[in-house]
């Protein structure tokens, strides 16, 4: 147990988001406070979580004894607390199945707390280690640049969905709440407040999915609320095995325990984790979370929620490590990989591509984490940082073109380059950092390559056909955003000052960390790594050598556009058969005078269709559950 | 090898690559034409028309489509020098991907329909051949413990022996790449298309002249690759290169153009049976039997 | 889905050496709707027949179209001889017919190697060239041109061919024969070849009927239907059997055009060594008063020649019905539906030959 | 080295013609003339090609077309005009709706005779056409380079 003085910025980081919420909710009814309120918010907790790196650099991992009777009761008030709202919202929306889940998960949790055994002890409820101050970078940086433009978009989103009734102040609220739940997800070692935290973070998607409070939105809260549920009892269960076996609810002790012990409540809160992190099956509550505002699916997608259920998946790595039962569930993130990405060939909706791409990475990231070698592990933290980055800023750079284009269909993105060339430039560097060399996304699959082949082949194979569908969408989609075919039609209404900070800073962020990642490996990643398996693979300068020139080229290219050299360059119509009038895309069609070119995408629906794939996905995911439980039942 | 006959290695590929490679198009182009009863053209032509090409106007629909043809060119160098120098498969594999990339996207920002189309067909190709390209890779990795060139062209034994599935996958795979018939979905250099001239519909003189060139580096490149299956034994390398390229050309010659979905499909289907196959294969049979 | 893709498919594109334009609205790659606009190649020849007197008119009819040019020199002075009621030499019909069935010999041979190249088969579409040459030999010795040889005449034709040549064809024939065996194998059996035919551009037998259409497209429908039964030039001589088959897909009528080939080789081993001794013209007096029409059985289908005189050298009226322009109906029918890569297939196995339909 | 000689890319349009010469342009490539030997290639696309095959003559529909096709190839180019309607219209000169031959629309550099032109006159006139596509290309370079001084030419001035 080290000294206590860095334990104020954890604790300040989980309790200043929440004493947020709670002044949002009594005076956020006024906008102008409202937005300041949020302004500082999202800016203290990003300098807070910056600071806390900054403080933590090269440390070993710190426990926090804090020994007191009262703090656990005051845990099992707020998850009394949290139940009871549960049951009122189920209740009040006829959901009999989430009712159902939240008395099993009461019930579990009261046999876990009198069920008559020894109450087990955690001297330490709270540490830091660099796998919780990663993610609290990337809560408090991506989340507060995402709460950042929240507050130039919303505005706008009410502008544009008039009919919706304005309830920012519980919005607010509700996300300072979840950022705060989040920080104390990371930091929590005593896994009853970890379940506390993650029933928080269901709660607040819940209220976050919902908030427009049309059917469409009504009906997709609940789903999220009853898949996430489906693991919260997974997760109670877990809890209730610890309780009785006598084992403790120290997350540290659990994972040193190995597998030979803590296997069992491993399995069960990794299955938890699946359907946190909206694996197949439980992945259509993460598509149905498309009808919140933008910033609601960036913050879902990227820096919360789903990377809570990546988080578990890594920190209980050691213990999934050569088991059996962590190739099932690598196999299930492989399959969801592979089926989620084929799936967003045939999507023309730009918000369910990015849900779908989501879904996938978060299969890679959680097949990585279930091999659970070292190198493995260390592919999926740098997953985790990266799709953050990348995928925060596609939310937020889509959310803005549909303000200004007023469409999310990607095919009404055509020629985006030409007009709106920031917002173009913003979702095409969000783009190149999810799938392009050298950019950070790539680095991670290649190294994922790699530690895969020494957990089992099949894994890069299914990888490997996955990856490859997703050069296909995502290069459809900046292909689009380039193609110049239609002339511009006049932009819709203009974006914010706060939006394209945001924008800005994710940006700069996501091409920065291409350069900074051996940085990043090193100073955070590598202690971790070090604290689990007591090794860490060195990357070699070699490959770090030509990636940066790869990055330089990519770069230098843009420049050749201004040499301008190029007087012999002639201006030519495109052809088209010989039939072009003399404007660029009209031709002489058999009716009429004049009809232009229309241009669309590929969506190979006959190969990749929607239904068709997700209904195979399941199936398959279904199928490696069923053995899953199988083989930890027995 | 030294650190300098790795770095001769790649000079040479990047100074020898056009030439080679016109010569093996050439060669094809006459075998092509014998097979068809005809004389075909001389050896050199498509270094002729390559040349010819530099010294067209340049025209095109618009100022942008150029540059990402630099990148496709760049890249398929860089691919290839990687791979010369000894350096990581899997990057040499990355690199390649995102040069087809900019090839794509050249393409798209073409703005034409005919070349959009072509693209949307390439894409479909790249999709097809890419996981058997990434499988290759991990197929050296599993025979050698290493994606390193050098550690892989250093074995003392030809890999063929042990990766004969994921040989014939790449043969498969670089029909494809070579855009040769029952392949040639999105560009072709003799048979006309549906699609016209695909990909390569609007660029004209130099900007196609740089397609061709990126293109000859790729052939030499992917030739390099089916090279390390056989690298102890460089004189049963190149009959076995020249028997490959003869195959090619062969099916070429009898074989109708395909429907995408086919070649989506049977390009998947086959590699992933010949090559996930001998992958695991390889990999039981590493362990000792004890799965 | 609002997904559509609208380009213009021609007139100059390379898989359609004729300039037909279709406004394809595609899907992914499968064609909604195809929209043809003609006139690329409208030449307006019939009103010609105010300018040219009805015996120089052949040769204005023979260009018609280049690749049936023989047939249709000899539709039209088929049916000016019928308004003169002129009965021309025996040795004449027999000579018409053989020349009509070089004519479809060729000109399916042309299609076959069109067609592959439409589906990209490089190799296969120089085969069917290659052998397409010995045809043209013949054609070239027996009238001295290949594709538009000026042979036929009003009241018989402008060249006898000695007996000896005629005696020889036969054997230059049968060794093209024996050659385009292996290819048309090809046609039948290859792998590649049945993917991209098989079951393409479907037409049903009452489709077929319905929409008119002709030639070797009603016969691969299912429907015995050819105009040679009606016994002009030397047909009322020979047996011709109509070519049927039932499957009504390219594959079908690829398959209808070759045994057609085969078919033509036939007759002409019965034509060649009975061409009857005698006179191959007449002298013809008078001009063509009252009107009448021909119908010929061409390559591509039943054509019908239209004629009205009115006692002068110029015509009052002529007007051809090409088949061409009765499969166009159908060929819209098929587009429907299709894959854009069978688009260039379809459009081709209706032999399509735009000279002829637009005039 | 004068490399249009070696590499001549051609394209070929149907203007107005009766199929005769376009059948026989496409005989050109096959087995028996193979013109690839001359290293010719048929591309079907007008920006990759240096000499434009027209056949037939010029009607009022074409005349956009055959004028698009032309504009968008790149310099140097040759036209060459197949068979006599192309030519001067030839039997069908006296139609009612001919804009005559080829040269009515567009520069012509060759004239191939004959209807239908035989293979071996159309591959004839091919090759004349090539040593004027390397004498277009140096004609073109001297006059850039007279006008190379006055570079804002092509700006309007106000």
């Amino acid at each position: 147990m080290s000294s206590q003085a860095t334990m104020h910025l954890p604790l300040f980081l989980i309790l200043f988001p929440l004493l947020l919420a709670g002044l949002l909710a009594l005076v956020g009814g006024n906008a102008t406070a409202r937005s300041a309120l949020a302004k500082v918010g999202s800016g203290t907790v990003a300098i807070g979580a910056l600071a806390l790196y900054w403080t933590t650099l090269h440390r070993e991992a710190q426990f926090f004894a804090w020994d007191a009777v009262w703090l656990d009761r005051a845990v099992l008030t707020a998850e009394i607390a949290v139940a009871l709202t549960l049951l009122l919202i189920s209740l009040r929306g006829r959901q009999p199945l989430i009712a159902l889940l939240v008395l099993a998960q009461g019930a579990l949790m009261a046999l876990a707390e009198w069920g008559g055994h020894a109450h087990p002890h955690v001297a330490a409820p709270l540490f830091v280690d660099s796998l919780s101050v990663i993610m609290a970078l990337i809560i408090g940086v991506v989340g507060g640049l995402i709460v950042w433009h929240a507050v130039g978009y919303m505005p706008h989103y009410h502008h544009h969905e008039a009919q919706t009734p304005d309830r920012q102040r519980g919005f607010f609220a509700s996300i300072f709440l979840f950022l705060g739940a989040m920080f104390a997800l990371v930091f929590a070692n005593h896994l009853g407040w970890l379940f506390l935290a993650w029933e928080v973070t269901t709660l607040c998607s819940y209220l976050l999915i919902g908030y427009s409070r049309t059917p469409e939105a009504t009906r997709n809260a609940f789903l999220a609320l009853r898949l996430n549920l489906i693991g919260g009892v997974a997760f109670a269960s877990a809890i209730l095995y610890i309780a009785r076996t006598g084992g403790s609810l120290a997350l540290n002790e659990v994972v040193a325990s190995g597998s030979a012990t803590a296997l069992i409540p491993a399995a069960l809160i990794c299955f938890a984790g699946l359907a946190k992190a909206a694996q197949m099956p439980f992945s259509s509550w993460l598509l149905g979370a498309m009808v919140a505002p933008s910033p609601v699916s960036a913050l879902l997608h990227s820096s919360t929620m789903v990377k809570a259920g990546v988080y578990v998946f890594v920190r209980l790595a050691p213990i999934l490590q050569d088991t059996l039962v962590g190739l099932l569930f690598a196999l299930v993130g492989a399959t969801t990989f592979f089926f989620a990405s084929c799936i967003a060939i045939s999507q023309n909706n730009a918000k369910r591509v990015l849900a779908y791409s989501t879904i996938a990475n978060l299969g890679l990231i959680v097949t990585c984490a279930s091999i659970g070698n070292v190198q493995a592990v260390w592919a999926a933290i740098l997953l985790i940082i990266f799709h953050a980055v990348a995928k925060a800023l596609l939310f937020l750079a889509v959310g803005s073109a549909e303000h200004s284009i007023g469409s999310r269909d990607i095919e009404d993105m055509e020629g985006l380059i030409a007009r709106r060339p920031k917002t173009a430039l913003a979702i095409l560097i969000g783009i190149a950092g999810m799938f392009l060399a050298p950019f950070g996304m790539l680095v991670s699959k290649w190294a994922a390559i790699e530690a895969l082949m020494k957990g089992h082949p099949i894994l890069p194979v299914i990888v490997a056909f996955g990856s490859s569908a997703t050069l296909f969408f995502w290069t459809k989609w900046m292909g689009k955003i380039l193609s110049t075919v239609k002339g511009a039609p006049p932009p819709h209404g203009p974006v914010s000052m706060e939006e394209k900070n945001a924008m800005f800073f994710l940006g700069v962020l996501t091409v920065g960390l291409c350069a900074i990642w051996p940085f990043i490996s090193s100073t955070s990643v590598k202690p971790f790594l070090l604290s689990q398996f007591g090794a860490f693979v060195e990357f070699n300068r070699a490959t770090i050598l030509i990636m940066s020139i790869m990055l330089a080229l990519i770069a230098a290219l843009p420049l050749s556009l201004l040499y301008k050299g190029d007087k012999g360059l002639r201006i030519a119509t495109p052809y088209l058969g010989g039939a072009n009038v003399s404007e660029r895309h009209l031709f002489t069609p058999s009716i009429g005078l004049t009809k232009p070119v229309a241009i669309r995408s590929y969506y190979l629906t006959e190969i990749f269709g929607e239904r068709r794939l997700t209904r195979a996905g399941f199936i398959a995911c279904l199928a490696l559950l069923a053995i899953l439980t199988v083989v930890v039942s027995t | 090898m030294s650190a300098w006959t790795r770095i001769l290695a790649a000079i040479l590929f990047v100074l020898l690559s056009p030439i080679l490679a016109g010569l093996l198009a050439g060669l094809d182009r006459i075998i092509s034409a014998r097979m068809q009863s005809r004389i075909g053209p001389p050896l050199l032509q498509p270094i002729y028309d390559l040349l010819k090409l530099f010294q067209k106007e340049r025209i095109a629909v618009n100022r942008s489509g150029h540059f990402f043809l630099l990148g496709y060119l760049l890249f398929t160098i860089l691919a290839g020098i990687e791979f010369f120098i000894g350096g990581d498969l899997l990057i040499v594999i990355f690199a390649l991907a995102l040069a087809s990339v900019f090839f794509v996207l050249g393409a798209f920002a073409a703005g034409s329909p005919y070349s959009h189309i072509g693209a949307e067909r390439e894409l479909i190709q790249i999709m097809a051949s890419e996981p058997m390209l990434i499988m290759c890779a991990m197929g050296f990795y599993v025979a050698t413990g290493s994606f390193q060139v050098t550690t892989i062209h250093a074995q003392p034994t030809p890999l063929i022996a042990t990766l004969p599935g994921i040989f014939l996958g790449m043969i498969y795979i670089l029909t494809i790449k070579l855009r040769k018939s029952p392949f040639d979905l999105s560009t072709s250099h003799h048979a006309h298309q549906e699609i016209v001239k695909g990909i390569t519909t609007e660029f004209a003189g130099p900007y196609l002249a740089i397609i061709e060139l990126a293109h000859g580096y790729e052939t030499i490149l992917l030739l390099g690759f089916l090279y390390l299956f056989f690298a102890p034994w460089p004189l049963l390398a190149l009959a076995a290169l020249i028997a490959v390229y003869f195959l090619e050309i062969l099916a070429d010659n009898t074989h109708a153009r395909l429907y995408w979905q086919w070649v989506l499909r049977t390009s998947w289907a086959f590699t992933a049976i010949v090559g996930a196959g001998n992958l695991i294969l390889l990999h039981y049979l590493q362990r000792g039997g004890t799965p | 889905m609002a997904n559509r893709t609208v380009i213009p498919f021609g007139p100059q594109h390379p898989v359609l050496p004729e300039p037909i334009h279709l406004d394809l609205v595609i899907e992914d790659e499968h064609v909604v709707e195809a929209i043809p606009s003609f006139g690329f190649i409208h030449r307006g020849l019939e009103k010609l027949v105010e300018k040219k007197d009805f015996t120089e008119f052949t040769f204005i009819a023979e260009r018609i179209c280049g690749i049936c040019s023989y047939i249709h020199g000899m539709g039209y002075c088929q049916a000016v001889e019928t308004v003169m009621g002129l009965e021309i030499p025996e040795r004449a019909k027999w000579l018409r017919t053989m020349w009509s069935e070089l004519s479809r010999i060729h000109s399916h041979m042309m299609w076959l190697g069109l067609l592959a190249d439409a589906f990209g088969f490089e190799n296969l579409f120089m085969a069917c060239w290659r052998l397409r040459e010995g045809i043209l030999d013949v054609i070239e010795e027996t009238s001295g041109g290949r594709v538009i040889f000026g042979a036929a005449k009003v009241g018989g034709c402008r060249r006898d061919v000695p007996d000896d040549l005629l005696a020889r064809i036969p054997a230059q024939l049968n060794a093209v024969e024996d050659e385009l065996r292996a290819i048309t194998n090809v046609f039948r059996d290859d792998f590649s070849v049945r993917q991209r035919l098989c079951g393409v551009g479907l037409l049903s037998r009452n489709d077929a009927y319905d929409l008119g259409a002709v030639g070797p497209m009603l016969r691969a429908s299912g429907v015995a239907q050819d105009s040679r039964l009606d016994g002009y030039a030397a047909y009322d001589k020979i047996a011709v059997e109509p070519i049927v088959e039932e499957s009504g897909d390219c594959w079908g009528r690829t398959m209808v055009r070759i045994r057609e080939i085969y078919q033509s080789f036939d007759i002409l081993r019965h034509v060649l060594p009975n061409v009857p001794p005698g006179p191959v013209d007449m002298k013809i007096t008078g001009a063509p008063k009252g009107e009448f029409f021909a119908r010929l059985e061409q390559p591509r289908g039943e054509v019908i020649y239209y004629v009205k005189g009115n006692g002068t050298k110029f015509l009052d009226r002529f007007r051809v019905r090409t088949p061409t322009f009765a499969n166009i109906p159908p060929l819209l029918k098929m587009l429907q539906g299709c894959q854009l890569a069978d688009v260039p297939v379809i459009v081709l196995t209706i032999d399509p030959c735009i000279s002829c339909a637009e005039r | 080295m004068n490399l249009f000689r070696k590499s001549p890319w051609i394209i070929h349009y149907d203007g107005a013609s009766c199929n005769g010469c376009d059948i026989e342009v496409l005989a050109c490539l096959t087995p028996r003339y193979d013109v690839e030997r001359l290293g010719i290639i048929n591309t079907g696309n007008p920006k990759h090609a240096d000499i434009l095959l027209i056949t037939g003559y010029i009607n009022e529909q074409s005349q956009p077309v055959v004028r698009t096709i032309y504009e968008q190839m790149p310099d140097p180019k040759v036209v060459v005009a197949v068979g006599i309607c192309a030519s001067s219209g030839g039997i069908f000169r006296d139609c009612y709706n001919t804009k005559g031959g080829v040269d009515s629309t567009i520069p012509v550099d060759i004239y191939v005779p004959g209807c239908a032109a035989r293979p071996e006159s159309i591959m004839d006139g091919v090759v004349q056409a090539l040593d004027l596509l390397e004498r277009k290309r140096k004609e073109k370079k001297t006059r850039r380079r007279a006008i190379a001084p006055t570079p804002t030419s092509e700006v309007p001035t106000p």
